[in-house]
C-alpha cells in the first residue's frame, strides 16, 4: 500500500462521515421508514394531521402549548439532525442560528412586516449565515468544525446582548404575537405551527429519501472519496449547512410567537445541549427521530419545571446514558424491538452476515 | 517448538482470508513466508499480534495458547512484532523510538542503558542522531529504527513484516545481514516477505497462495531449484 | 522508457492502434522527499490495461493522478487530449472517468440499487428542486437510473436482491457492487484498484464477465487494473505495464512481460534473479 | 496598564492550564473534553468545604488535588474508555453531558453563590512603585501556572510522556510494539483532572468562583488549547497569556461585555487561518 493509498483510505475515518459512528447504528432506518405501502401511511398521516388539527377545539391551553413546543423542537431538530446524522458534520450553531429565526422575526414583526412573510425571510438569512458559519467545513475535520461552529455560534448570541437598540440586549424583547381573526393567540400559533412542521416533515422525508439525500448519505460515509462519483462533496456540505439553517431559523421564528418574550440567554448552551439530546434520543439519521427526540425533551422540560439543577442533571445523564447505551437513538430501539418480532430472516441483523465498516475493514484500515 | 500455528482460519469481517494456515517456527530458526500480495501474509501477521481474532485453530507460543490476548500483552510475552510500513512515530525522536521497544516489558534504567547500547552497536548509523526527529531518516535508516526498537523490546521471536518494503536492493541486502547477525545473538526471526531475497538468509521457507499453505522447502533448496519462480510468477 | 517502443508482438491487437483514452507524460510525484513516481510515461487505449509491479511501485499513486486526487508535481496527465491536472475529482468524473478504492467503499444502509444509484451523478439533468416537487421529467429521470443500476447488477450476477442493504452482502459482492456504482456514469475510463483482492473464484468470475460484457458494448472505453492477481491480469489484459519504483519498466502481454528478466528481478530481488 | 497586563498574565495562567489539561487528554485519549472545568470546579468546592470545616490550608490543597485525579481516573474508566470505539464524536458529547451535569450537581449540593478559597496570603499585596501594587495571589497564580507549563513539558520528554505522544501519532501501531493505552490514557485523565482541580482552585484564592465559572472557563482553555493546534504544549500555553492579556485589555479599555466575544472571534479566526495552531512552523523541538 502506497502512501497517497493511505490518506485516501483514512480520510473518510478521519473525516466527518465515520466520526458520527453511532449514526451508522441507524443503518436501515431510511429504507425501513421509506419504504412500504405508501397508501397507508398517507392515510396514517392525513388522520394524524386531522386529530392534531382538532386539538385546540378540545384540549385546554396548556396542552397547546406544549404541543406547540414539541412540534417547533422536532422541526428544529428535522434541521439539527439533517447536518449532524445525514450529512456528518459536527455543526454546533444550531441554537444560535434558532435565535437569528427568532430575533430576526421578532425583530422585523416590530417593524411592521407581516409574521407570516418573516418565516422564510428569516429562513433565508440564516441560511446564508450558516453556509458563512459551515465553510470551516473546507478545511476542519471533526472536532475542529465542531469548536469553531460553536466559537461562532456563541458569538452570534454575544452579538444580540450587544445590539442593545435593536434586540433590547440582555434584558429581551417582547413579541407581537400573530392572531388570525376571531380566534385566540396561542390557538393562531398552533395552527401556523402545525403546518410548518406538516410541510417541513413532508418536504424533507421527500428529499432525503430520494436522490439529495442518497447523495448527502454518500458524503458523509465516503467522505472525499464521493469526489469520484461526480458529486462535489464541498457543495454538498455547505447545503446541508444552509438547510438546517435555514430550519434552524424557521423554527426559531416559531419558537418567539410561542414564547412572546425573547431574551439572548435562552440560546446558549442550556438550548444546545437539549438539541442534541433531542437529535440523539430520536436517533441521529434517522426520520422520525426528531418527533420522537423532541417530544422526549418536552416531556424532561414539563416534568423537571421548577427543579433548575434536576432539570440540568436530568439532561446532562440522559444525554450521556443514550449515548453509552443506545447509540441509534429510541427509534432504533423500537426498530430492534419490531424487526426481532416480525422480521424476516433477511432484514435481521445476523452476526453471521458481514457488516462492513465494523471489525473487518477497521482493522484493516488500523494497521 | 517456539511457534505453532495450526490450521489457522480468519478474516475480515465475514471474508475468510486465511483458509486454514499451519506453520511451526523452532527456537534459532530464521523463517520466512513467501507469496506474492493478496496471498494472506499481512492477515497471518496480524493474526498473530492479535489485530485479527483467530477464527478456529490454533496458535501457541513458548507452549502457551495465545488465545484472545490482546497485541500489548503479546508484546510482553516476547512476540514482537515490525509493522507493516515500518510504524515508526514522526513526531518523536529516533533515541524516543528505539525507547519505545521498553514499553512492553518495563526495563530499569541500566538494563535499559545496556540494551540501547547493544542495538547502537548493530546500527551503528543511528547512534549519531538520536536526538533528531525521526522523520528526517531515509527510508532505510527508519528500518533500522523499527528493527532497533523491536529488539529493545527483548523479543523471543520477532515477526518481521516486508523488510524490503519500498528499500533499495542494497539497502535490503544490508538489512538482512543485520537479520544473520541477530540469529547468531539468539533471537528467532519470522519474516514475511514479497522478495525472495529473504530466501539467502532463512533457514526454512513456506510459500502461501489464496490463503493456504502451498509448500515448504528448505530455503537452500528452494532457491537451487526452480519451482520458485514457477510457484510465484504465474 | 517511451512507450511506443517497448512491448513485443502487440500489433496483432486492434486496440494497440487506438488514439489513447488517457496518456501519462512524464508524470513525477514525491511525497516529503520520497519520490514515489518517477516520469511515468504510459498511453492507456481502449481495453483493459494491467498495471502491475511490486508492493510500493506507485501503482496506487498513478490512479490518484489521473482521478484527481494528488497533484503530480511534474508531468502531465491527459484524457482525451485534455489534460486534467489541476482538476477537482468531481471533475474529473463529469468527464469520464470512474474509479473504485481497495477496501470497498459503499453506504451501508442503503440498498445495493441505491448504492449503484449514487455513481449516476453524471447522467442527471434535473436539479434537486424539480425533484423536491416531484416534477414529472425528474421522476423519469430517477426510475432510469434505478432500472439501470438494476441491469447493472444483473450484469454482474448480483441481480438476485437488489434492494438488500449493502452491508448485507459478502465483502466480495461489495467490492462488485462498487465496480457497478462506477459503470452508472458511462465512464470512458474505468480505474480499478485491487478489485480481485479478497474476491473468491466464484467473484473473480462474476466480476471478469460482468467487465467484458460492459467492454463488449462499449468499444471506446478503457479499464485500467492495478491487481496483484497475475493470474487475473494474464485472463483479462491483452497489455500490462510492471511498474518499479515509480517508474515504467516494462510494457506489453502479459504472459511476455512477466517473462522478461527485468520484472521477475524487480519481483523476486536482485540477488536471487541473478543468482538462478 | 502594569496591573492590566499583570491581571493578564493572571487569568492567562488559568487559560493556559486549561488548556494545557484539555490538550494532554486529547493527546493520550483522543478526547476534546468539554467537562475540564467542572472536573476543577468539583474539586474545588470539595477542597472549600473541607477548609470550612476546620482542616489545615495545605491537607485542604491536598485533598483538592487528589479529588480532581480521581475525578479524572474514574471518568475515564466509567464512561470514556467503553466508548473510544466509536469516535470522536460521542465521546465530546458525553463531555458536553457530563459538564452539564457535573454542574448541576455542584449546584445542588453547595448551591449557586460564588465562593472562594481563601489561601493564608489571600488580600495581601505588594507594592511595585508609582502607587501600583500586585496581590500576592496574582504572582501565585502567575507562578504556578509556569510551573505546571515546565512540569508538563518534562512529562512529555519522559518515557510515558514519550508513549503518550506515540499514541497520538498512531494508536493502533503503539499497541502493536507493546504500549498500553488503556492505562495511558488513565493517566492522562488523571492529570488532566489534577491540572483542572489546580486552575479552579488558583482561580478560587485570587477570586470568587461559582457554577459559572465554568462556562466561559472552559471556552477559554479550549481557545488556548486552539491556538496550539491541540497538540503544542508551548503554543497552548502562550496563547493563554496571550489570551488573558488581550481580554484584559478589552475588559478595561473598551468594555467587559466584549470580552467573550473577542475570545471566541480568537478561536474563529486562528481556526480558519491557522488549523494547526499558531506555533505550527516555527521550528522547534515541541511535543
Amino acid at each position: 500500500m502506497s502512501d497517497s493509498t493511505e490518506v485516501l483510505a483514512s480520510a473518510p475515518t478521519t473525516g466527518p462521515a465515520a466520526v458520527a459512528a453511532g449514526i451508522r447504528a441507524n443503518a436501515g432506518a431510511a429504507d425501513d421508514g421509506g419504504r412500504g405501502p405508501g397508501l397507508r401511511k398517507g392515510i396514517v398521516a392525513i388522520v394524524a394531521l386531522v386529530v392534531l388539527f382538532a386539538v385546540p377545539f378540545v384540549a385546554n391551553s396548556y396542552l397547546v402549548f406544549v404541543l406547540s413546543l414539541t412540534l417547533v423542537y422536532a422541526i428544529s431538530t428535522v434541521g439539527f439532525n439533517l447536518l449532524i446524522g445525514w450529512s456528518g458534520q459536527i455543526g454546533l450553531a444550531h441554537a444560535a442560528l434558532f435565535a437569528i429565526g427568532a430575533y430576526g422575526s421578532a425583530v422585523t414583526v416590530e417593524h411592521g412586516i407581516p409574521f407570516l412573510v418573516t418565516i422564510p425571510l428569516a429562513g433565508v438569512a440564516a441560511a446564508l449565515l450558516a453556509v458563512i458559519i459551515g465553510f470551516p467545513a473546507v478545511r476542519l475535520k471533526g472536532f475542529f468544525l465542531a469548536i469553531a461552529t460553536l466559537a461562532l455560534g456563541m458569538a452570534i448570541v454575544e452579538l444580540l446582548v450587544f445590539a442593545r437598540p435593536i434586540t433590547g440586549g440582555g434584558a429581551g424583547m417582547n413579541v407581537d404575537v400573530w392572531t388570525l381573526p376571531s380566534i385566540t393567540g396561542s390557538a393562531s400559533t398552533y395552527f401556523v405551527i402545525l403546518v410548518v412542521a406538516a410541510l417541513t416533515f413532508f418536504l424533507t422525508r421527500r428529499a432525503l429519501l430520494g436522490r439529495f439525500g442518497r447523495t448527502l448519505q454518500a458524503v458523509r460515509d465516503l467522505g472525499p472519496l464521493t469526489g469520484s462519483l461526480g458529486v462535489s462533496v464541498l457543495r454538498y456540505r455547505l447545503v446541508a449547512f444552509g438547510l438546517s439553517g435555514f430550519i434552524a431559523a424557521v423554527a426559531g421564528t416559531l419558537y418567539s410567537q410561542l414564547q412572546t418574550f425573547i431574551f439572548p440567554a435562552m440560546f446558549h448552551m442550556n438550548l444546545l445541549v437539549p438539541m442534541l439530546v433531542m437529535v440523539f434520543v430520536g436517533g441521529a439519521g434517522s426520520l422520525w427521530g426528531p418527533l420522537v427526540g423532541a417530544a422526549f425533551a418536552v416531556v424532561i422540560i414539563e416534568f423537571f419545571q421548577d427543579l433548575g439543577d434536576q432539570q440540568a442533571i436530568a439532561y446532562g445523564v440522559v444525554l450521556m446514558v443514550v449515548i453509552a447505551l443506545l447509540p441509534g437513538g429510541l427509534t432504533s430501539l423500537f426498530r430492534t424491538v419490531r424487526d426481532s418480532r416480525f422480521g424476516t430472516a433477511l432484514q435481521r441483523r445476523k452476526p453471521a452476515t458481514p457488516v462492513p465498516g465494523t471489525q473487518g475493514t477497521a482493522a484493516k484500515e488500523d494497521a | 517448538m517456539l511457534l505453532e500455528i495450526e490450521d489457522a482460519r480468519t478474516g475480515y469481517g465475514g471474508l475468510e482470508v486465511l483458509h486454514g494456515v499451519s506453520l511451526t517456527v523452532d527456537e534459532g530458526e530464521i523463517v520466512t513466508v513467501l507469496g506474492p500480495n493478496g496471498t494472506g501474509k499481512t492477515s497471518l501477521m496480524r493474526l498473530l499480534s492479535g489485530v485479527l481474532p483467530l477464527w478456529s485453530g490454533r496458535i501457541t507460543f513458548d507452549g502457551k495458547d495465545l488465545g484472545k490476548a490482546p497485541p500489548n500483552k503479546r508484546a510482553g510475552l516476547g512476540l514482537c512484532q515490525l509493522p507493516e510500513g515500518r510504524g515508526i512515530f514522526q513526531t518523536l525522536t529516533v533515541g524516543e523510538n528505539l525507547d519505545l521497544g521498553l514499553a512492553a516489558r518495563r526495563a530499569s534504567g541500566s538494563a535499559a542503558k545496556a540494551d540501547r547500547d547493544r542495538v547502537l552497536g548493530l546500527f551503528p548509523e543511528l547512534a549519531g542522531r538520536l536526538d533528531q526527529s525521526a522523520s528526517s531518516l531515509s527510508g532505510g535508516q527508519q528500518q533500522m529504527l523499527a528493527l532497533g526498537r523491536a529488539l529493545m523490546s527483548q523479543p523471543r521471536l520477532l515477526l518481521i513484516d516486508e523488510l524490503s518494503f519500498g528499500l533499495a536492493p542494497r539497502v535490503v541486502r544490508d538489512l538482512f545481514d543485520v537479520a544473520r547477525e541477530l540469529r547468531e545473538q539468539g533471537v528467532t526471526l519470522l519474516i514475511v516477505e514479497q522478495q525472495a531475497a529473504a530466501l539467502r538468509v532463512s533457514d526454512r521457507t513456506y510459500i502461501l497462495r489464496g490463503g493456504r499453505n502451498e509448500l515448504t522447502r528448505n530455503s537452500d533448496e528452494l532457491l537451487a531449484s526452480d519451482e520458485l519462480v514457477s510457484s510465484y510468477l504465474r | 522508457m517511451s512507450t511506443e517502443t517497448v512491448g513485443a508482438g502487440d500489433t496483432a491487437t486492434p486496440s494497440r492502434e487506438a488514439t489513447p483514452v488517457v496518456e501519462f507524460d512524464g508524470v513525477g510525484k514525491s511525497f516529503g522527499g520520497n519520490s514515489v513516481l518517477e516520469g511515468v510515461n504510459l498511453a492507456v487505449r481502449p481495453g483493459f490495461t494491467g498495471l502491475i509491479g511490486p508492493n510500493g511501485a506507485g501503482k496506487t499513486t498513478c490512479l490518484n493522478v489521473v482521478s484527481g486526487y494528488l497533484r503530480p508535481d511534474a508531468g502531465d496527465v491527459r484524457l482525451g487530449g485534455q489534460s486534467v491536472i489541476g482538476l477537482r475529482p468531481d471533475k474529473v468524473a463529469q468527464l469520464g472517468v470512474s474509479r473504485t478504492f481497495q477496501t470497498p467503499r459503499l453506504i451501508p444502509n442503503l440498498s445495493a440499487v441505491e448504492n449503484v444509484m449514487v455513481g449516476g451523478g453524471r447522467h442527471h439533468r434535473h436539479g434537486h428542486i424539480a425533484e423536491l416537487f416531484g416534477v414529472p421529467a425528474a421522476r423519469r429521470d430517477e426510475k432510469t437510473q434505478r432500472a439501470r443500476a438494476r441491469e447493472l447488477l444483473a450484469v454482474f450476477g448480483l441481480g438476485e436482491h437488489p434492494d438488500r442493504a449493502a452491508n448485507q452482502f459478502p465483502i466480495g459482492s461489495q467490492k462488485i457492487i462498487e465496480v457497478a456504482r462506477g459503470l452508472l456514469n458511462d465512464p470512458t475510463l474505468l480505474l480499478l484498484d485491487e478489485p480481485a483482492a479478497g474476491l473468491g473464484a466464484e467473484d473473480v468470475d462474476r466480476l471478469v464477465d460482468g467487465l467484458n460484457g460492459w467492454l463488449g458494448e462499449r468499444p471506446g472505453a478503457a479499464v485500467m487494473i492495478i491487481e496483484h492477481d497475475l493470474e487475473l491480469i494474464t485472463r483479462l489484459c491483452p497489455t500490462a505495464a510492471v511498474l518499479h519504483f515509480g517508474r515504467i519498466i516494462q510494457n506489453g502481454p502479459p504472459k511476455d512481460v512477466l517473462r522478461d528478466p527485468v520484472v521477475v528481478e524487480a519481483y523476486l530481488g536482485a540477488d536471487v534473479a541473478a543468482g538462478d | 496598564m502594569l496591573q492590566t497586563i499583570v491581571s493578564g498574565l493572571e487569568s492567562g495562567s488559568w487559560f493556559a492550564l486549561l488548556g494545557l489539561a484539555i490538550v494532554v487528554v486529547m493527546k493520550a485519549a483522543d478526547v476534546p473534553n468539554f467537562a475540564m472545568a467542572e472536573m476543577g470546579l468539583v474539586a474545588t468546592y470539595v477542597g472549600i468545604s473541607l477548609a470550612a470545616a476546620g482542616l489545615p490550608f495545605w491537607i485542604t490543597v491536598l485533598a483538592t488535588l487528589v479529588v480532581g485525579i480521581a475525578l479524572g481516573v474514574l471518568i475515564d474508566a466509567a464512561l470514556m474508555r467503553r466508548l473510544s470505539k466509536y469516535g470522536h464524536f460521542p465521546l465530546l458529547l458525553m463531555t458536553i453531558g457530563l459538564s452539564l451535569a457535573l454542574n448541576a450537581v455542584v449546584g445542588l449540593l453547595w448551591g449557586h453563590a460564588p465562593r472562594s478559597f481563601p489561601a493564608p496570603w489571600s488580600g495581601v499585596s505588594v507594592g511595585v512603585g508609582g502607587g501600583v501594587s500586585i496581590g500576592v495571589s496574582q504572582i501565585v497564580s502567575i507562578v504556578v501556572g509556569l510551573l505546571g507549563a515546565v512540569a508538563i513539558t518534562m512529562f512529555f520528554r519522559s518515557s510515558t510522556g514519550s508513549q503518550m505522544r506515540a499514541v497520538a501519532e498512531n494508536r493502533a501501531t503503539a499497541r502493536l510494539i507493546g504500549v498500553n493505552a488503556g492505562r495511558l490514557s488513565a493517566i492522562a485523565w488523571g492529570i488532566g483532572g489534577l491540572i483542572a482541580a489546580v486552575t479552579v482552585m488558583l482561580q478560587a484564592q485570587s477570586s470568587l468562583v461559582s457554577t459559572i465559572t465554568p462556562t466561559s472557563l472552559i471556552i477559554y482553555g479550549f481557545v488556548a488549547a486552539t491556538m496550539g493546534g491541540f497538540t503544542s504544549l508551548i503554543g497552548t500555553f502562550v496563547g493563554g497569556l496571550i489570551l488573558g492579556v488581550i481580554q484584559q485589555f478589552v475588559g478595561t479599555y473598551m468594555s467587559t461585555a466584549a470580552q467573550f466575544s473577542v475570545a471566541l472571534l480568537v478561536v474563529f479566526l486562528v481556526l480558519i487561518l491557522r488549523p494547526d495552531g499558531f506555533t505550527k512552523g516555527v521550528r522547534l523541538r515541541d511535543v
